[in-house]
């Protein structure tokens, strides 16, 4: 099949009802998934297709669910949980690190729990501080995830995929602000293997790791920059865990300067991993300290301006990536 | 008829026709591009919580789920506060950070709207934990839905509640859907006020459409809670529109909507109100008009209110005189900038 | 009497035997310094759950809380790899990583141990949906204590159970105790099978000091499920020593201890047997003595088994074929070694 | 009152004692906490003095324990909740990240949530993967909480103490294998300021940071390589968040080196924080790469060898400390 022009949302969908069609062990369970179509569209259609035993619309028991796909999936299903809100994972935690997470390890290799949990996280919609978050990383810190956040419309379709055929849990993380971006999907051709950090654009002078929305917010700063004879080259990673470093370091290894960002607050966040590893590997290529933009450390805000300002704008990357490459200081900076 | 009478449902209506109309006007703000975001959920169809917060007396406290603009507006919140929060603007209940779904008031006891279904539940048994314990004669209501009732949180709570015979009583609004799943779909048995009294709760059902039978109810429980029996009500009634502002409810048949919508607490109270001879026409009409005119005058003051200056979004993170968190700005700046 | 007759209970006191054997080896394991840790939870007092594994099929599932060995034994498991697995060693059941508390063995369906209060409760409902899709006749039991009975975690498994019609069983096992709380402590309503019944599900209790009661009422209950209506039932019992190898019940009266103890299925089922003529002291003693020295054949052969090798650490956290977990001092190599 | 020999545990329970003796709206509730004295010992005896309201045994329902506490302290109660083990916490963080974190900042100020969750960690009882985790992280991801990780004597007694008059949420995070450990603690001299970095010992060749049973562990290490002529400064940073991170800046601008011992695992741990803190603020200082040396990234196994090895250790804290500052390759680095 050519490649194709659609949206975040429609190559998700289209990759679930693949993985429904190929495999019949596959199903869909959560919170609205059915009747209502998801609550971001994403499963819209599928419980005509496939019927109420793969489709299945749960009552709201984000914990009962997520234990329930564990169940399913210990006993030859592959379940599918739509979580709705990353936010609500706090539910869940204990199903997701202690029993997801760690059966197979526990049970020393008897018991495997391939499911997939899907969720969305990230602002945009003046949600406030219950429906706005990135928390990726409280799954990152979990050993026996994987933990996997889609940033373009043909990784949301392939990504899936692979996933749906991944022997142990993956995370699933989409974004909010990403459903009704439009992009190209060639289902024949990902972005790049499961695992891979991929190259978004080329650059010389630094580079920018981030992914999820962040990684358009990246690009666009990529593009003033570029205007300003800076030259950024911005990664994807795509897989958080387990990471590809390589691409990263060979990356920073070349530019000198690297920039982290992501939406997630600050402290304790993914960035810190990847300013960690950074810094760990590529020390003596380094020619400035890894910067982390990320969230403020503080809880989503209602108000539209003031969410916007939580978190990283394509304009506060840029600059501060000018500050970083030609010690030119922004405006802020007094 | 009952205990207060024709005033008293007199009364009910007049808080029930406000809570009407702030809610149309909260959808008149959507329009107007004014709300920050769409979350915003109407509690048209479920003005007889009125009876419940009728029966609340000054000091106790309660929490609200999602759907919580009538209850703030039955139990004496300031509508030009709430439209302005729910604009997301700087005089706010909230200072603009909360927004429609996290309203609280702190001088009414509302403990606040929370947006995790059932996360406002448990708090109502650490609120008769510090009541029993400093010897204080309140109550403390949780209101939820009927799609909160499937979290395994009430009835942890529920336990606890019953197992201390605390002040405190769990108010579920069975608007028979939590977004698009009917209660039969959602509940093995929905019969809910049974799994409450199998908890060991004083449990009930009460026919939302008769506020006076809510009241009636709700004084009930609630009294048998300030001595000590915790109580499960539950309202039944009809959420009349969408989940959210944008939800249209595909999911219903047009025919269980008009039959729904007949469940009217507001409907019902005028008409008893007209038989009983206890207002004319005019009468309920000028309630209408001045409902209506205060909830306008909300809207207008929250449209002119001020946004909230960028700045103040590193405040109320922690206490005043706590050290605040420190701007990605100025952590940028030490790494960066002059002084390093 | 009851349906397999005194054949039956004649098996069933073999199991219980074997049951109460295995534990007070683990005893002697730990005392012998050779366990892994003191997490040890023994199930002596509630070897009448042999009962309900006698009513489960070949296919069949379950899960199990931290008291579990009791149930695996009565499955089938092996006593030596069970015992080894609680040494911690590499022929354990989980190569000594899981210990105890997480026993599994997916070859006779028990989909592991949890040490998680309620942790593995939800785990069954998901396997009723893979039996339901998949049109397989088999149920899914979920044995699990009176303190778990408080975790939210078993209403949500429950309604979702009984919404689905799943072919699920809940088997708490009333032990009367959650660690030094009894009961009435824990639940406003101890009868913990009501609870069940005002969510959509058969519920029962049954006295756990009659195995073929026991039985009985299990069947009954897996049958139902078997056909689409998921049950729970409560076993009371006593729990007769500590709640953990260190515990030795300070807060219990002495004289309730005796008492309780006299709640002995096994003890029931000899008196029984002999009543009965089944089997003669004599046999009896025979298969006392074969548990025995199956039991401490299973202890020698734990303290002889070898400790994992180090490097086992990094297998099983993914998948064989998975990319493995990068090892500490391999990450500093990368960053100190030569190659840097 | 002069400073006195005692334990961990002692120094804890003698803190609520106080507490709870001065101000009447102190309350302890959790698991066990009464009539069994708490699963390790440290609310014994506190039923006794204080009643059946003010010391309760709650049923086992983590997630309602903690959100009842949420609604006891925004009613002017100040409760104490003891969680048992911090492995319980992922059915707990929608109230405690949700809920306790977010309802000041969610309500503009309105509300306060003064509680203090305690619970304790890590390895060393062969306890196996879901009662031997180190989740701190998890915690200072979430802004509005205080994170607190006591090591010594004296800071479990100080801590606690500050703890109880904090006006927000405070995580106050105990270690298993710290309860009988001895040491001094004077009344009136705390080690250090809420919310200050320590330095546990001095030195001049390299910074280790680290906190909780590490210290003791980092010391251990000190001392070894002490022998060997190398001068670790070992600082204790008590406070996770909000963090005095001038303290270890201060000591790596003078050292040129620094490492982070944790024992939680290493990916998005808390050292990932650190090292991405003291990399940033003290690029042009460092001589080396800021290492890492956690746990590894994998569930706890039950083996009293595997779980040994699953942490680091004053050995491997030494070799890796030796590599750093005089290149010394360990034996397993082949
Ligand atoms: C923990 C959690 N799960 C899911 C949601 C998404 N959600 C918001 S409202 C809602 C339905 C709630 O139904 P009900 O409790 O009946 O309240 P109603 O909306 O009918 O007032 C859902 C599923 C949420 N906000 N929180
Ligand atoms: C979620 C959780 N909370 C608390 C504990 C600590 N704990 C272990 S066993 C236990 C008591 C459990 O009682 P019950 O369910 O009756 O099982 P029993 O020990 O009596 O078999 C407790 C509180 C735990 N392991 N997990
Ligand atoms: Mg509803
Ligand atoms: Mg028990």
């Amino acid at each position: 099949m050519a490649a194709v022009e659609t949206t975040y949302r429609e190559a998700l969908r289209q990759a679930l009802i693949e993985a429904m069609t190929e495999d019949e062990t596959v199903f869909v369970m959560g919170e609205e998934v059915g009747r209502y179509g998801g609550a971001y569209g994403v499963t819209k259609g599928l419980l005509e297709m496939f019927g109420e035993n793969r489709v299945i619309d749960t009552p709201i028991a984000e914990a009962g669910i997520v234990g329930a796909a564990v169940g399913a999936a210990m006993t030859g299903s592959r379940p599918v949980v739509e979580l709705m809100y990353i936010d609500f994972a706090g539910l869940t935690m204990d199903q997701v690190a202690n029993q997801a997470a760690k059966s197979r390890y526990m049970f020393g290799g008897q018991i495997g729990v391939p499911m997939v949990l899907r969720m969305q996280g990230g602002t945009g919609r003046s949600a406030a501080a219950q429906h706005s978050q990135s928390l990726e990383s409280w799954f990152t810190h979990v050993p026996g995830l994987r933990v996997v956040m889609p940033a373009t419309v043909n990784d949301a379709y392939h990504l899936l995929r692979i996933a749906l055929k991944c022997p142990d849990p993956v995370i699933f993380i989409e974004h909010k602000g990403l459903y009704v971006r439009k992009g190209t999907l060639d289902t024949e051709r990902p972005d790049g293997a499961w695992g891979q950090s991929v190259i978004r654009r080329e650059g010389a002078d630094l580079t920018i790791v981030t992914y999820s929305r962040m990684v358009f917010e990246a690009l666009a700063a990529a593009e003033t920059l570029s205007a300003q004879g800076v030259s950024a080259e911005v990664i994807d990673i795509r897989c958080l865990n387990p990471l590809d470093d390589e691409t990263l370091i060979r990356s920073v290894t070349k530019t000198g300067r690297a920039m982290v960002v992501t939406e997630s607050v600050m402290t304790s966040g993914f960035a810190a991993e990847l300013s960690a590893r950074i810094s760990e590997r590529c020390f003596e290529h380094l020619e400035e300290p890894v910067l982390r933009v990320a969230g403020e450390d503080i809880p989503i805000p209602v108000s539209p301006a003031l969410e916007r300002g939580a978190v990283p704008s394509p304009q506060l990357i840029a600059e501060t990536a000018l500050w970083l490459v030609r010690r030119i200081a922004p405006s802020w900076a007094a | 008829m009952t205990a207060g009478g024709n005033k008293l449902l007199l009364e009910h209506y007049r808080t029930m026709r406000r809570i009407r109309s702030f809610e149309e006007r909260v959808n008149e703000l959507f329009v107007r591009g004014q709300s920050a975001g769409s979350m915003l959920h109407m509690s048209i169809g479920e003005e007889s919580i009125a009876g419940v917060c009728r029966a609340m007396e000054p000091g106790d406290s309660f929490t609200t789920h999602h759907r919580g603009h009538g209850i703030f507006i039955a139990r004496g919140a300031d509508p030009k506060r709430m439209m302005s929060e729910i604009a997301g603007k700087s005089d706010g209940y909230c200072s603009g950070k909360g927004g429609s779904m996290h309203i609280a008031d702190m001088t009414l006891g509302a403990l606040g709207a929370n947006a995790i279904v059932g996360g406002g539940i448990p708090h109502v048994v650490g609120a008769g934990l510090s009541y029993r314990n400093r010897r204080l004669p309140h109550v403390s209501v949780a209101f939820f839905g009927d799609g909160a009732a499937q979290q395994g949180i009430l009835y942890e709570a529920m336990n606890m509640a019953a197992l201390w015979k605390l002040p405190v009583v769990f108010c579920c609004i069975n608007n028979q859907y939590g977004m698009g799943t009917r209660i039969d779909r959602a509940a093995a048995n929905p019969n809910l006020h049974e799994r409450a009294i199998a908890c060991g709760l004083n449990g009930l059902t009460v026919d939302g459409s008769d506020v006076e039978e809510v009241h009636d109810a709700a004084e009930r429980i609630l009294g048998a809670a300030r001595n000590g029996m915790p109580g499960f009500m539950v309202i039944n009634c009809y959420r009349f529109y969408g989940h959210a502002r944008l939800d249209k409810s595909p999911y219903r048949e047009e025919s269980e909507e008009v039959e729904g919508r007949k469940r009217d607490a507001l409907a019902n109270a005028r008409k008893k109100l007209l038989a009983r001879a206890t207002a004319d026409d005019a009468m309920l009409m000028q309630i209408d008009d001045d409902a209506e005119a205060e909830m306008n005058a909300a809207v207008d003051h929250a449209v002119a209110a001020l946004s909230p200056p960028v700045d103040t979004m590193f405040r109320d993170v922690f206490a005043e005189g706590e050290p605040p968190p420190r701007p990605l700005r100025h952590h940028l700046s030490m790494i960066l900038g002059e002084g390093r």
